[in-house]
């Protein structure tokens, strides 16, 4: 497993915390969150949030639409500092927004490699588009790509650095099952080889659970739920045990939780017993 | 948010000392997250080098903005002074704010500035007026159809680029020389910096915007009141910003024209009879205008525009 | 003067004087005419109104001359030329003959120049079609140079001041009031004047628009033997119109009233007759040749002697406060 | 059922065809679609794609990324015309797009409202929004809701309107488990009430045989694939008949099919037999 | 695409005529959805009413862009022609374009026209140059920062409504009466309206686009470079398109100051010695210049700007 090992302490290199919060510091972690709080106007979107990740570790994060995840995300990629409380990330973190940010002005080659240090050839991101299947749109202009494309554009551009730490949004929203499929095995690979910490934002239940080392639930501004998923890899979803996961999970989310390890095998998905009335 | 802010608690990747990476690496990263995972767990691994994103406050801008923008005015002001009592400015170069100051005060009490203000201030509206609906109209036709366009915009950027100065003897002639030649001046300025932005703004509005206008059934006037103009009203304010300036402007040109009176007039008539102090209280008059039609167009900007999440920021 | 303004009104209504059905407008510069006719009390009485037009000079007031937007005006002895040459609808009708000693090259104060010969090869400025331009070539003509051996640089006099004042220029030609106002105010000292060189008239020009209608063509007569009235009356009073003129106009007292004594409060009111013509004729035949007008022409063509009747002829002396100073 | 009645013929108000294609015109059809050809440059996204939606029919159209769904649905609009091929649509249409497109200068309330007739009220605003969870985000400006809540505002906007077909761009990608159920319902209703037409576009297999009449599948430029869901609703996910109707569509999706109606019970949602190695 | 092609493929919703709608409105939908579906299947029910999707030709616009440009401009040409032949306009209030040519064809025989553009030409290059840097840097400065825009853009804003023909002789004093006051006019002119064009742009960039490029890792210097300059590119061009008119403008002034050649020296010499065909002539260059300016400015658009759909269209 990836998330056992964590080691010395490194130095954060920052000037004294101005406020201090519970939790440890000096961990050997990727990220360390406390006591954060993100309002606006009133309301505080993000309430007291703690939150640790250990480097190499796959966390993923779940949530009712509009609960905060993507502010968290902000948070954590230094470009929310309207705050309160303790962040440390960090330094090098790559994003993958939830909509695809291309710089509309770059052809789709250039928006991949935007940022990357040196002179990386276009041959790089040529390679890197491949891997999200879109080599073919290179040097389209990122206006004229299809939803599904943008996205997949969005997150070879993420992908192609290296960061200690990488935010992913719901990356796989707009791709049909079998191009998702292929972009979260890349991106369950390229996590096992480079072994940096992810934490990926998604709706769909058994995408958490196939790539994660641990969910977590954002709920009234905080982590309201973990669990780790200490499933064998390479998982499979007709697993009891996943299966018992997903509904606990699927429970937490507010879906009717008829699913249990029982009845698991006639529940398939997330959309559990949905029946739309006719 | 500002590059300062943005890049501030965020710095950037220092990858650079690394080799030269592939698309997604994968030799070179392989071995690194090897040693990190203890495959070879020689020194116990480490997280990664962290660093804290310092929280700004909300709040931090205790200044309010109006007060921050007087400093570069201001700054100015003072460098005048003092360079002026410390005689590196001499009094028949520049006259000292002071002695400014006291020719402004003489030409309020006797009542000079203020009617020549309210003289121009009466011109510059109507011409604001009719220049400003001429210009918007013009845009609206030239931007929202291919055949104005054609038609139009071509002979506006021509006509556009003529000095004003040298068509005032057929404006006599065709206007007379009355209140119309002068307020056709400042209409002409007011329309063609209006048109140029408010044609650019439309033709910059997002086409994803209007199909979705379209597709909500908006018609054609449906369709410019409520995607295209909005739309183009950032650029319409940078136009609106001209315009102000521009109708004083035209006023020096305009009011050579049978006037005796008005901003204009008055710095024409200091002109030719070497009144240099008159001169520079004129150009400070412009100046405060300057500042006040920045301060209107800020607010219209902040009431109008505040949908609009840009690098502008607060 | 000038409590007696009809209406004070803003917008272009420079204001309005006088009775009756018959309106003649006038184009006017700022302490022109109206503020000499209304010092000497002469719009007091006026048997028509007066519809008065301010422009800042006479090239412009010629535009509306020539446009018929104004019926009647006074400028120098330059502009006509310009116009009439550009075939301007206008005709000069009446003159006056004033002393030449505001038309000046001026030189600072410590300028080792000394004679206009020795302007040689310096700078001088002035402003391109000026009375003051046709003084300068007539001038250096007399000391033997042409405009070539010269350097000429064209500024508007605000400009040549400043350029005066810092330096940039060796010499200055310029008019009343500005000499004036350079001698009092920029260091400065004359060169040498126009006295003897220019003509030194100034003209009354009227639309033939205006001239062609009997009961303007009257009124006309009328206002300009009100100006003549008025300037003898400055003749008698230059320090009561000094003190008009310069309210009107923002000018120093004390320049105003050395420009009256100097040059404006001298004029008297003369015929345009045959000598007045030639001598215009000279400034045409002048600038044809230094090629600032596209060809000569008659300048008789446009005036209209019609109002010369007991005027005095122009090469009458103007007067004289004793020594200019 | 709701898609077997179809009506006389009425008149399609339109100038004689400047090219015939094959195919009725004169059908009762709410979408007539005849030999569309859409090209951008060389390459032809929509290639001699036919497709007849019949009046208050629920028609779900997948296919994979970038294979032209979103310009099939834009065709339909009436919004690209650089085509060849016959296409008869009705005069009244609603769309939600992918991209939410909301009008940044207007209100979340405001924008509901756009282009409806009338006077519309602030109350019906808040009620369409209400339905979708938004009515708390009424009056906030389009740029500050989090990606589903703008998602939900496009499907509100789409919705309020009484359209003869409803051109639906993915509108459940961005939404949680729980949420997209409750949106899901909603069209459903909807449709159920209104009787219009509506062509779905969704990467989700089991939303398509929940809510349609008929799944299509798009590839190389034109329906590939054509299944009509003859199953009485509410359907239920954990019928044999809507499983093996989910491992057909998978499989001609290109999801490795090892799902057929007797491997379902172990295959659960759309994820198939994806394993991710580790 | 334009509000024409949008509309016109698309009817607006006709559903005026039907009761005002509820929000989801149940009840009158349910009714219709009965008869329809044939819970009463009265008439047998029947589609909607359809409309075609009328295809346009991708290509159809066969007469290029540039020719169609011209038409508004050659049509005041003939108007005005067309006036003075048939005795509208008399030759004494605008000459003849005939006349026009005439004088045009003196002017460039016996040089003085060419002379005039050279001499001109070289100043508006050298003020374009140096002001195009001043406003693009100013722009930038307080495009970029906090503290910059508080110290620059008041005082632009000021500045820039100041009438600079009264700063002439300030600029004589400074600068003298050679090159260099006429340079700094048309500088001052070009920067002002970069500036404010810029500045305008900057401050309407994304701010979600420069977060992506923080979050990319892109430097100060890289995000101004890749993120910020980009995306103020399309104001920037506007206030090039301004700067190019400007440029020209100020020689009016400008070369009222010591000139003997030039083509502002050439209308005010004209303007003084009531010379109205010369003035049109320089008027019509002015024009054709104008014309030119936007010819450049729109090639330019085209090469730097198709990233970018807007309803621009093509
Ligand atoms: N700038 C802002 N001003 C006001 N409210 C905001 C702003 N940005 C976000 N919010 C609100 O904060 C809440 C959280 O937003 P966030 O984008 O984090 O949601 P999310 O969890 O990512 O939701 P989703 O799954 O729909 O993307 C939302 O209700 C949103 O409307
Ligand atoms: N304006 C354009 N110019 C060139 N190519 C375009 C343009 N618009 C779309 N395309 C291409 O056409 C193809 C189909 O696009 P479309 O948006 O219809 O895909 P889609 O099926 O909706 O995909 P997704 O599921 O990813 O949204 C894509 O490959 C896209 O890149
Ligand atoms: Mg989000
Ligand atoms: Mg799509």
């Amino acid at each position: 497993m990836a998330t056992d090992v964590h080691g010395s302490v490194t130095d954060t290199d920052t000037e004294p915390e101005r406020r201090p919060y519970p939790g440890p510091v000096d961990s050997g972690a990727a990220v360390e969150v406390g006591g954060l709080v993100r309002s606006f106007g009133d309301r505080a979107v993000i309430d007291d949030l703690h939150l640790t990740i250990r480097p190499g570790e796959f966390v993923a994060l779940l949530g009712r639409s509009g609960c905060g995840k993507s502010t968290l995300l902000r948070v954590l990629a230094g470009l929310d500092r309207e705050i309160d409380g303790g962040v440390l990330v960090p330094r090098r973190k790559a994003v993958a927004f939830q909509a695809p940010r291309l710089m509309p002005w770059k052809r789709v080659w250039r928006n991949v490699l935007l940022g990357l240090p040196g002179r990386p050839e276009r041959d790089a991101a040529i390679r890197a588009l491949e891997e999200v299947g879109l080599g073919h749109r290179a040097d389209a202009w990122p206006k004229t790509l299809s939803g599904g494309e943008a996205q997949r554009a969005s997150l070879a551009r993420a992908l192609v650095r290296e960061p200690d730490l990488l935010l992913l949004d719901e990356p796989f929203g707009a791709l049909d099952a079998l191009t998702r499929i292929k972009a979260q095995r890349l991106v369950a690979e390229l996590w096992q080889e480079r072994g940096c910490a992810v934490l990926l934002v998604t709706h769909d239940v058994e995408e958490a659970l196939l790539l994660a080392d641990r969910a977590l639930v954002m709920e009234g501004g905080r982590i309201a739920y973990e669990t780790a998923v200490d499933l064998p890899r390479p998982r499979d979803v007709s697993d009891p045990r996943f299966g018992a996961l997903r509904a606990r999970l699927l429970d937490r989310l507010g879906v009717e939780g008829k699913e249990g390890p029982e009845a698991r095998e006639t529940e398939p998905g997330t959309h559990a017993d949905t029946s739309v009335a006719a | 948010m500002t590059v300062d802010q943005a890049v501030a608690g965020h710095a950037p990747p220092d990858i650079s000392a690394g080799p030269v990476q592939s698309s997604l690496a994968k030799g070179e990263a392989r071995e690194r997250e090897e040693v990190r995972r203890g495959v070879t767990v020689a020194d116990g691994g480490g997280g990664p080098e962290l660093a804290r994103v310092v929280p700004v406050s909300g709040r931090r801008r205790s200044v309010p903005r109006w007060l921050r923008r007087t400093v570069g005015p201001l700054a100015l002001l003072v460098l005048w002074q003092v360079l002026s009592a410390s005689g590196v400015l001499e009094a028949d170069i520049l006259a000292s704010p002071g002695t400014i100051a006291a020719t402004a005060g003489d030409l309020v009490s006797d009542g000079a500035l203020p009617s020549a203000m309210l003289v121009s201030l009466q011109r510059v509206a109507v011409g604001l007026l009719l220049g400003g609906m001429t210009g918007v109209v013009l845009a609206l036709a030239s931007g929202l159809s291919r055949l104005g366009e054609d038609l139009i915009d071509a002979t506006v950027q021509m006509l556009r680029s003529i000095p004003w100065v040298g068509v005032i003897p057929l404006f006599i002639i065709w206007l007379g020389i009355g209140e119309a030649p002068k307020i056709a001046l400042i209409s002409l300025g007011v329309a063609f910096h209006l048109y140029l932005n408010v044609y650019a703004g439309i033709r910059g509005v997002d086409a994803q915007l209007v199909e979705a206008g379209t597709s909500l059934g908006l018609s054609r006037w449906g369709l410019i009141r409520h995607v295209v103009l909005p739309g183009a009203l950032p650029n319409a304010m940078t136009g609106l910003r001209y315009s102000l300036a521009t109708a004083w402007l035209a006023l020096v040109f305009g009011e050579q024209i049978n006037a005796d009176d008005g901003l204009g007039f008055l710095m024409n008539q200091a002109r030719e009879f070497f009144r240099t102090d008159v001169i520079v209280v004129c150009l400070v008059v412009y100046a405060i205008l300057g500042l006040i039609a920045d301060f209107l167009v800020r607010t219209l900007e902040r009431l109008l525009l505040q949908w609009r999440p840009t690098f502008t920021g607060q | 003067g000038g409590a007696s303004r009809a209406d004070g009104g803003g917008g272009s209504d420079s204001g309005t004087d006088g009775k009756g059905s018959l309106t003649l407008n006038v184009g006017d510069q700022k302490g022109g005419s109206e503020a000499l006719l209304r010092a000497a009390g002469e719009l007091d009485d006026l048997p028509y109104k007066i519809k008065w037009s301010t422009f800042t000079s006479g090239p412009p007031l010629l535009e509306a001359v020539n446009a018929g937007a104004v019926d009647i005006g006074a400028v120098g002895n330059t502009p006509p030329v310009f116009a009439a040459a550009a075939k301007s609808k206008i005709k000069v009708i009446a003159g006056t003959h004033s002393r030449s000693d505001g038309e000046a090259i001026l030189v600072k104060k410590d300028s080792p120049l000394k004679r206009p010969a020795q302007l040689k090869g310096k700078s001088i400025a002035v402003a391109q079609g000026s009375s003051a331009n046709y003084q300068l070539v007539a001038s250096l003509k007399k000391a033997g140079l042409s405009p070539k051996d010269v350097t000429l640089n064209y500024l508007q006099p605000a400009d040549a001041l400043a350029a005066f004042t810092r330096g940039k220029v060796d010499a200055w030609a310029v008019w009343d009031p500005y000499t004036s106002q350079a001698l009092d105010q920029a260091d400065a000292r004359v060169l040498t004047t126009g006295q003897g060189v220019v003509n030194g008239l100034s003209f009354q020009v009227a639309a033939p628009a205006a001239l062609d209608d009997k009961k303007k063509a009257a009124a006309l007569k009328d206002y300009t033997d009100r100006l003549r009235r008025a300037q003898n009356w400055v003749f008698k009073h230059p320090d009561v119109w000094a003190k008009a003129w310069a309210k009107e106009t923002g000018l120093p007292e004390k320049v105003a009233l050395d420009a009256v004594k100097r040059t404006r409060g001298t004029a008297v009111a003369v015929a345009v007759d045959k000598r007045a013509i030639a001598s215009e004729q000279q400034i045409v035949d002048t600038f044809a040749k230094l090629k600032l007008i596209p060809r000569s022409f008659d300048f008789g063509e446009f005036v209209d002697p019609r109002f010369n009747g007991d005027l005095p002829p122009s090469s009458t002396a103007p007067r004289t406060y004793g020594k200019a100073r």
